[in-house]
């Protein structure tokens, strides 16, 4: 029989207030087992846990319920306190009576019949509870940053810089993501390339950094500490170790019809390429789809110009296999698709671009040469409308519920750029809100309007139409001056909604990793553990994780790094002790369970075992406890009940169902 | 029948995944979004931890509804196991319904870490429910009903 | 038959099996028991009749651990079981010689008895060589005759096929026996009312005894020691006060067998109180194939149990109020 | 309870629509074909919910100047839906005047060549719902 | 001697049930078993075997014994009321009476159960002659007269009557009760009952089992048989399911289990089976380990070590239940006949 102490907290007035905290604990002293009981201001204070330490030793008790603030929340403090007294951690289990009970009701009546009910049910699992120790795994001193962007390049650097090694997976021919895209950035107006190439060019100089573009993570075993993950590496169909990046093959490749993803499609490339001047590596890629060679079989104009000799058309997919301790998901965002925002004529207009369009249209090594015109006819725009929010805060299924959070700042660097360069162009923001909130933000906006005239109107654009002339009618709403505006524009600008990078739910996946509708992943916690997804091992680096702008990526992307070194640093973690265990007395040996063991912890072996006096040889299972990560999934596969899971057993669940129905 | 009628307060049992479910309860908890007092949840390390037994075992001891959350198809923290849990859930619910269980009274719910409105919402409703369905009567243990 | 007891000899003879394991004459008409059978000698009580439906394969568990091989004699339906056993590693292929013996369709002494038809004497008619159309039977009341298909099991008229998955020889004849709708009944079932279902299921499962003969016949019930028996659930086994138990034992053992149950019918066969069994076994059925594509346990050896896979599109739980 | 609030409630249980998840944004006024005819512009049906103030709207020519084309229920990003709102409206309006909804075969006779095709689109919508 | 046409029996069971608690076969889901008595049962007495005997009516499969009750940390005991009214179980054959004789051995002598007393003291058997015999009856191999039950009131069908015999105060008691219904009978009627028992009785003749010997289980062979080699065979087929102890108008083994109730634990018995792995199971496991012992258990008590301690009665009636309902098709007739076979060679 254990001897069991009930600790209520009142966490000041959250669980005092709805319940009857001392009712609580004199209801648990009827509970079969309970020895002692209290209610105290705050248990996780550290008189609180002097209390319970204090409980554990005078009483002499084998196991404790702490009624209080979610497990997810104080269970490992307290779990430390009974340890620091003398009990075994795992003969702790809380009841949670604030989430679950006194924030989400009113009738104090109520809540405490419940805190009770709650309370016994916890009372009945420490019954059955049995102390268990954690073992240990180790730590593979190597991290792997998915996403070659400024979150990933940052995170890397970082982690490098700490000693530590670092692959880079990217997905593209080469690392630099979105930011290699902008032309400017806010509220300073560098120029982005300026910012970015070096820390590509140090990234790739790391001699503790391996980058592996046009690469994808192809699958992720393992757990925190000792993952085990192949990486794709596409056949690039050059050859990286000769190729010099002179450039020729590009220049002479016969197919140039490509739509430039790096321009957006605004314009078109080789079927040999590299994305941009200044890309890491200076390696080109054949774009199989486009090139003749692999179309038709004929042509083979870049293996004869390539005096390298680095044009390999047989090379194919590799997969390369390492194991690492830390992950960082850093696969960054696109915008969204416009196909159900007709209205803006997106579809049916070349002259109404995205802004993202825009950065590639006024930036020099884009599709105009820098050149402010209009992608239909070539003309120089003379009146340019922004429209903002475009599929963002939006309720209907249409576009994202969310606040893409960085366009207004984009929208008002645009604003002024274009003003600033072609003074005579008339630039009109249609918007909601102007969210400027971030050092110099406001000022930034403010400058766009007051220094240089941008007109700013408040309200929503209800649709652009095209005319025949090719000017854009532009008809929105001023909802200051209450009246409806109609407006001749020559080029519109949409603020589009930018979303997760698409692929990051197949990564998710593979990580186990959690992710929200909107396909960001899920942090750990969203105020204290903003930069670890709640599977441990998992860090969150730049926009997968939310919409941010630069300098809040990059502060993140160093927050992910530490947080990786800080597991690295570590020679051996602490594993979970609750995992699953067979009796072999009662295995069958028919193998249900390693059929759905996600971790392959389950083995065979054939064992002698005396059965109540019978001897045999039997094929039993046996749990690997480092590879166990106590899901669960076996103990309901099994028929006899022979697997069970340490911390969660039938019987200590059923005591609680028991409990919670009684 | 007695004169007076006792009022009906169901029982319901909710099993919460440690990792989704649960956290999303917490959430809404922390977000002040309330439902029944009615509901007490169990939290499981995994939706796949789930045996049909406790379900049985819940109605056995007195339960009006057991309604079982777990991560989202495909957010399984431990990659798999709502994909086990969804299938021997579905076959479980399907065998009470085919003796004559009403299917109001099991649910199972996906419910992220970041779906407090959700948890919220979905006990709400089935709380709702199992008033709408009262007293269960076709499963339980006589002996447990005082 | 003769056929049969020859080849067994043989195969005695010249050391290919230890044993034959088959159906030794019982001292009525119509109880033949499952026997082993280990001389030529031994083998004069052998017989193989309408009677002999007993499925032996979940025997090969226990056989498998003895020395040498054993012939055992697996009706198609059994073969079956025996491969599912073979899946979950329960028996030794290797010590198993397989005779698929043929089958025209398996008797169930209760239909008989049914009929009004007591005091029986003999019975001609039920032999694997006869052609399986009438039963003649004599009793102490008189001589009663009986079409052949009227006495048959419930699972005969829904025969999965007289093919055997899995043999080393084939022996005698066989006659398709399918004359019936496998799931008409669960359908049936399905459309009634939660009443009539409930109702339905409490005065068939009011009859339950907890004998047990329904677990320990069933081939897919191999555990060494069920749940049932064993305190990791705190479920009883023997009998309670309150029906609710039945109802729990029924469901979990249909359950722990969803997937990996191959519609054998031992279950519905052996139960003293002639619950239809069967019916949750073939509820499961019926949902997996409709849910998970069709599906039959110990088809082959390869395939995952329906229960031990998913995929990504799988029907949610909430299908089942739907369905209606 | 003040007739205000009793009319605004009805309107958001005739529409279906939370006037409160309005985040001003104007689309619908910058999207309605009648925006110039209207005294009460589509965005500020809203706030006259909002405010309970159903009197001013039942009295405006907004009310009979919407065409129902419904262009600001379709392009609301926040599933405000302004044109269902003023139509609950006008079927307050519709009602108090003991009338009740046009039956489907009452409508040949009420035609008229002049009858503009909106009006009788307008009608159908309300009709059906 | 009285009789009632069968047309007239629905009467009789309500005028019965106004004072008594009345059993009897009824049809419930294509089976017949011994079940209350109410207005739309469907009541059976032409099946000759119910499923189950009737030692369901005085010894039923469950029943709680006592109650714990836990209020805070207090705790109560309630312990369960014996059987207080007056029951009949009508339609009960000569076998299952000479059953609830093997029973009154085990449970009427020191220490006595008291649950099983108060059952037999308030319970009246009206027994039915059998009328039809069928193949798997071996009665009268155990001294059972089919035809001539020994119960509280005995009846013999007979064309379209139903004869009444008291045969005890318990009896003539529930004939009091209900004779109203009753009619006198005459000579002629006394005639018909003897031609019908005669009829029986030839018809008992006739059937297979009428030649089985119990010659070898009398006397002490106690050790003789537990060694016999011969169980090692004949247990192979038993599945150890509990059918043919369930079946039996004799097996009074039971468990002893609690039920957790919330705030409260009740103890109850429910029959256990000698064929289960966990029968008599204790802290240092079981002590019968393989089925072969459990099986032998079955047989050697019901043949040997009942007999030995109760004045050579066999706890067997030879009712056939087990015949018919063994899954295996193993029954105590081919034990008995196994071991006759053996006898003859040694």
């Amino acid at each position: 029989m254990q001897r069991i102490g009930v600790f209520v907290c009142h966490c000041g007035s959250n669980i005092a207030a709805t319940v009857d905290v001392s009712k609580v604990a004199e209801m648990a002293l009827m509970e079969p087992g309970v020895a002692h009981a209290e209610d105290y201001q705050y248990m996780c204070s550290e008189a609180g846990q002097a209390k319970i330490a204090a409980a554990i030793q005078e009483k002499g008790l084998t196991g404790i319920v702490v009624c209080s603030c979610s497990p997810r929340m104080h269970e490992a403090t307290f779990r430390k306190a009974a340890e620091r007294a003398g009990l075994n951690p795992y003969m702790v289990e809380i009841a949670n009576i604030r989430e679950h009970c006194s924030w989400i009701h009113k009738d104090m009546e109520e809540a405490t019949k419940k805190a009770v009910i709650l309370m016994r049910a916890a009372v009945a699992k420490v019954n059955l509870n049995t102390p268990l120790q954690a073992g240990e795994s180790r730590v593979t001193k190597r991290a792997l940053v998915i996403g070659g962007g400024i979150a990933g390049i940052q995170t890397a650097l970082d982690i490098a810089d700490a000693g530590y090694e670092v692959d880079i997976v990217e997905k593209t021919p080469s690392i630099g993501g979105r930011m290699s895209q902008l032309d400017k950035t806010f509220p300073t107006l560098d120029c982005s390339a300026c910012i970015l190439t070096p820390k590509m060019v140090e990234a790739s100089a790391h001699e503790k950094i391996t980058i592996y573009t046009y690469s994808e993570v192809e699958k992720v075993s393992g757990f925190v500490g000792d993952f085990t993950v192949d990486i794709r590496r596409k056949a690039r169909s050059v050859d990286m170790n000769k190729c010099t990046g002179c450039g020729v093959c590009q220049e002479k490749c016969p197919s140039k019809k490509a739509p430039s993803e790096f321009n957006r499609g605004l314009n078109t490339r080789s079927a040999i390429y590299t994305p941009f001047a200044q890309a890491i590596p200076n390696v080109p890629v054949i774009d199989r789809e486009a090139c003749i060679k692999f179309r038709t079989g004929k042509c083979g104009v870049c293996s004869k110009v390539c005096q390298a000799g680095a044009i390999d058309y047989e090379q194919k997919d590799e997969i390369i296999t390492e194991k690492y301790g830390a992950i960082v998901v850093a696969t960054g965002f696109d915008t969204i698709k416009l196909d159900r925002y007709d209205e803006y004529a997106y579809s049916q207009s070349k002259d109404v671009i995205t802004s993202l369009e825009l950065e590639r249209v006024m930036n020099a090594a884009g599709p105009t040469h820098g050149h402010l015109e209009r992608l239909s006819d070539g003309k120089a725009p003379k009146e340019i409308v922004f429209i903002q929010c475009v599929g963002s805060r939006c309720a209907d299924d249409r576009g994202k519920p969310y606040c893409s959070k960085i366009c207004c700042m984009y929208t008002a660097k645009h604003a002024m750029l274009i003003r600033d360069k072609y003074p005579d162009v008339n630039v009109t923001v249609f918007y909601i809100d102007v969210r400027t909130p971030g050092k110099n933000f406001d000022e930034f906006y403010r400058r766009a309007v007051e220094q240089y005239g941008v007109n700013y109107i408040k309200g929503q654009v209800g649709k652009v139409i095209p005319k025949p002339d090719g000017k854009l009618l532009v008809q929105g709403s001023d909802l200051l001056d209450n009246r409806q505006i109609l407006k001749e524009a020559d080029m519109v600008v949409l603020a589009t909604a930018i979303e997760p990078n698409p692929d990051v739910r197949k990564i998710a996946t593979m990580l186990t990793a959690s992710i929200d509708t909107n396909n960001f992943l899920t942090e750990a916690h969203a105020k204290l553990r903003p930069v670890e997804s709640p599977t441990a091992g998992i860090f969150l680096s730049g926009v997968c994780q939310g919409p941010k702008d630069i300098p809040e990526t990059v502060a993140q992307a160093g927050a992910a790094a530490v947080k990786a070194i800080g597991l690295l640093a570590k020679d051996k973690l602490m594993t979970n002790p609750c995992t699953a265990h067979s009796d072999e007395l009662l295995c069958n040996g028919c193998s249900s369970c390693e059929n759905v063991c996600p971790y392959g912890a389950i083995t065979y072996e054939d064992k002698e075992v005396n059965d109540h006096g019978i001897r045999e040889t039997r094929r039993i299972a046996v749990v690997n406890n480092a590879l166990c990560q106590g899901c669960g999934a076996c103990t309901v596969a099994c028929p006899s009940g022979a697997m069970d899971l340490q911390g969660f057993s039938n019987r200590q669940i059923i005591a609680e169902v028991d409990a919670i129905c009684r | 029948m007695p004169l007076e009628k006792k009022e009906f307060k169901p029982k319901i049992v909710a099993f919460c995944c440690n990792w989704c479910s649960y956290a999303g309860a917490d959430l809404a908890g922390s977000s002040r979004l309330t439902y029944p007092a009615d509901v007490k949840i169990i939290r499981v390390p995994c939706s796949c931890r789930v045996n049909p037994m406790f379900i049985l075992r819940a109605f056995e001891k007195g339960a009006d509804g057991v309604i079982m959350c777990g991560c989202h198809p495909g957010d399984c923290h431990y990659s798999t196991g709502n994909y086990y849990a969804r299938r021997r859930m579905t076959l479980l619910f399907s065998m009470l319904d085919y003796i004559g269980v009403e299917s109001g009274r099991t649910r199972v719910e996906w419910v992220s870490a970041a779906e407090g409105v959700k948890f919220s919402e979905t006990m709400n409703s089935f709380v709702e429910k199992i008033y709408s369905l009262g007293e269960n009567v076709r499963l339980g243990d006589l002996r447990c009903k005082n | 038959m003769q056929e049969l007891i020859n080849r067994a000899k043989e195969l005695l003879a010249d050391g290919t099996v230890a044993r034959v394991l088959g159906w030794k004459a019982g001292d009525l008409p119509y109880n033949p028991e499952p026997a082993y059978f280990e001389t030529a000698e031994a083998l004069e009580d052998f017989v193989y009749n309408g009677f002999c439906g007993a499925n032996l394969s979940k025997y090969m568990i226990e056989a498998s651990k003895m020395e040498g091989k054993t012939m055992v004699c697996l009706k198609p339906c059994d073969t079956y079981s025996f491969m599912q056993l073979i899946k979950e590693h329960r028996v030794d292929r290797e010590k198993a010689y397989i005779a698929g013996v043929g089958c025209k369709g398996k008797l169930d002494i209760e239909k008989i008895r049914a009929r009004g038809i007591r005091g029986i004497e003999s019975i001609e008619g039920a032999e694997l060589t006869d052609d399986a159309e009438t039963l003649k039977i004599q009793t102490i009341y008189g001589e009663k005759s009986l079409a052949y298909a009227d006495g048959m099991l419930e699972r005969c008229h829904v025969c999965k096929g007289k093919e055997h998955v899995i043999f080393d020889e084939q022996i005698g004849e066989s006659k398709e026996t399918k004359d019936a709708e496998r799931f008409g009944e669960v359908e049936r079932i399905e459309s009634l009312s939660p009443e009539e279902k409930f109702s339905y299921f409490q005065s068939e499962l009011g009859k339950c005894i907890r004998c047990n003969a329904c677990r320990n016949v069933c081939p897919a019930c191999s555990c060494r020691k069920c749940v049932f028996d064993s305190n990791k659930f705190d479920s009883s086994q023997k009998a309670n006060v309150d029906s609710f138990e039945e109802k729990m034992f029924h469901i979990i053992r249909a359950f722990h067998v969803a997937g990996r149950c191959t519609d054998c019918g031992e279950c519905s066969r052996v139960c003293p109180q002639g619950i239809p069994l069967h019916l949750f076994n073939r509820k499961f059925i019926k949902d997996i194939d409709e849910l998970y594509g069709e599906y039959q346990a110990g088809a082959d050896i390869d395939s995952k149990a329906p229960l031990t896979d998913y995929t990504f599109e799988d029907a949610e739980p909430s299908i089942v109020g739907k369905r209606g | 309870m003040n007739p205000g609030k009793k009319q605004a409630e009805m309107i958001r249980e005739i529409s279906g629509v939370n006037p409160l998840k309005c985040m001003k944004c104007g689309k619908c006024s910058a999207t309605c074909p009648s925006y110039n005819e209207m005294d009460i512009k589509p965005h500020q049906f809203v706030s006259y919910v909002v405010n309970e103030d159903i009197e001013s709207l039942i009295n405006s020519k907004s009310l009979w100047k919407c065409l129902s084309c419904f262009a600001c229920v379709e392009r609301c990003p926040r599933d405000v839906k302004p044109g269902k709102l003023i139509d609950a409206a006008r079927q307050m309006v519709v009602r108090k005047k003991g009338q009740d909804y046009l039956k489907a075969d009452e409508i040949p006779e009420l035609l008229d060549p002049e009858l503009p095709q909106q009006l009788l689109v307008s009608a159908f919508r309300r009709y059906r719902r | 001697m009285y009789k009632i046409a069968k047309e007239n029996l629905s009467a009789l069971f309500r005028l019965i049930a106004e004072t008594y608690g009345l059993y009897l076969p009824v049809k419930k889901a294509g089976q017949t078993n011994f079940a209350a008595w109410s207005e739309d049962a469907e009541v059976d007495l032409m099946t000759l075997k119910t499923v189950k005997s009737a030692k369901d009516a005085f010894f039923p499969q469950s029943e709680s014994l006592y109650t714990v009750k836990k209020e805070g940390k207090k705790m109560s005991v309630e312990p369960e009321a014996l059987k207080e009214q007056n029951f009949v179980v009508f339609g009960m054959k000569a076998c299952d009476v000479r059953g609830l004789e093997v029973l009154d051995k085990v449970f009427l002598s020191e220490p006595v159960d008291t649950f099983y007393a108060a059952r037999r003291d308030h319970g009246t058997v009206v027994a039915l002659a059998c009328h039809e015999p069928e193949e798997t009856c071996f009665c009268k191999v155990f001294g059972v007269d089919a035809a001539n039950p020994a119960s509280d009131v005995a009846c013999f069908p007979a064309g379209e009557e139903l004869y009444w015999e008291a045969l005890t105060e318990k009896g003539e008691a529930l004939t009091e009760a209900v004779k109203s219904l009753l009619a006198e009978t005459d000579e002629a009627d006394g005639v018909s009952v003897e031609a019908e028992k005669d009829a029986i009785h030839r018809m008992i003749e006739k059937l297979p089992y009428m030649n089985l010997s119990l010659e070898g289980w009398n006397g002490d062979v106690l050790s003789e048989k537990f060694d016999s080699p011969l169980w090692e065979e004949l247990y192979k087929p038993c599945l150890a399911c509990g059918t043919c102890t369930f079946v039996c108008p004799t097996c009074q083994c039971y468990d002893i289990k609690d039920y957790t109730a919330g705030n409260s634990v009740s103890r109850y018995r429910c029959w256990d089976s000698c064929m289960y792995s966990d029968f008599t199971m204790m802290a240092h496991g079981n002590n019968r380990t393989s089925q072969m012992q459990r099986f032998r258990q079955r047989f050697m008590h019901k043949l040997v070590y009942y007999p030995a301690n109760n004045d050579g009665m066999y706890s067997c009636t030879g009712c056939g239940r087990c015949v018919e309902k063994c899954p295996s098709a193993l029954n105590i007739v081919k034990v008995i006949k196994a071991f006759q076979n053996q006898g003859g060679e040694k």
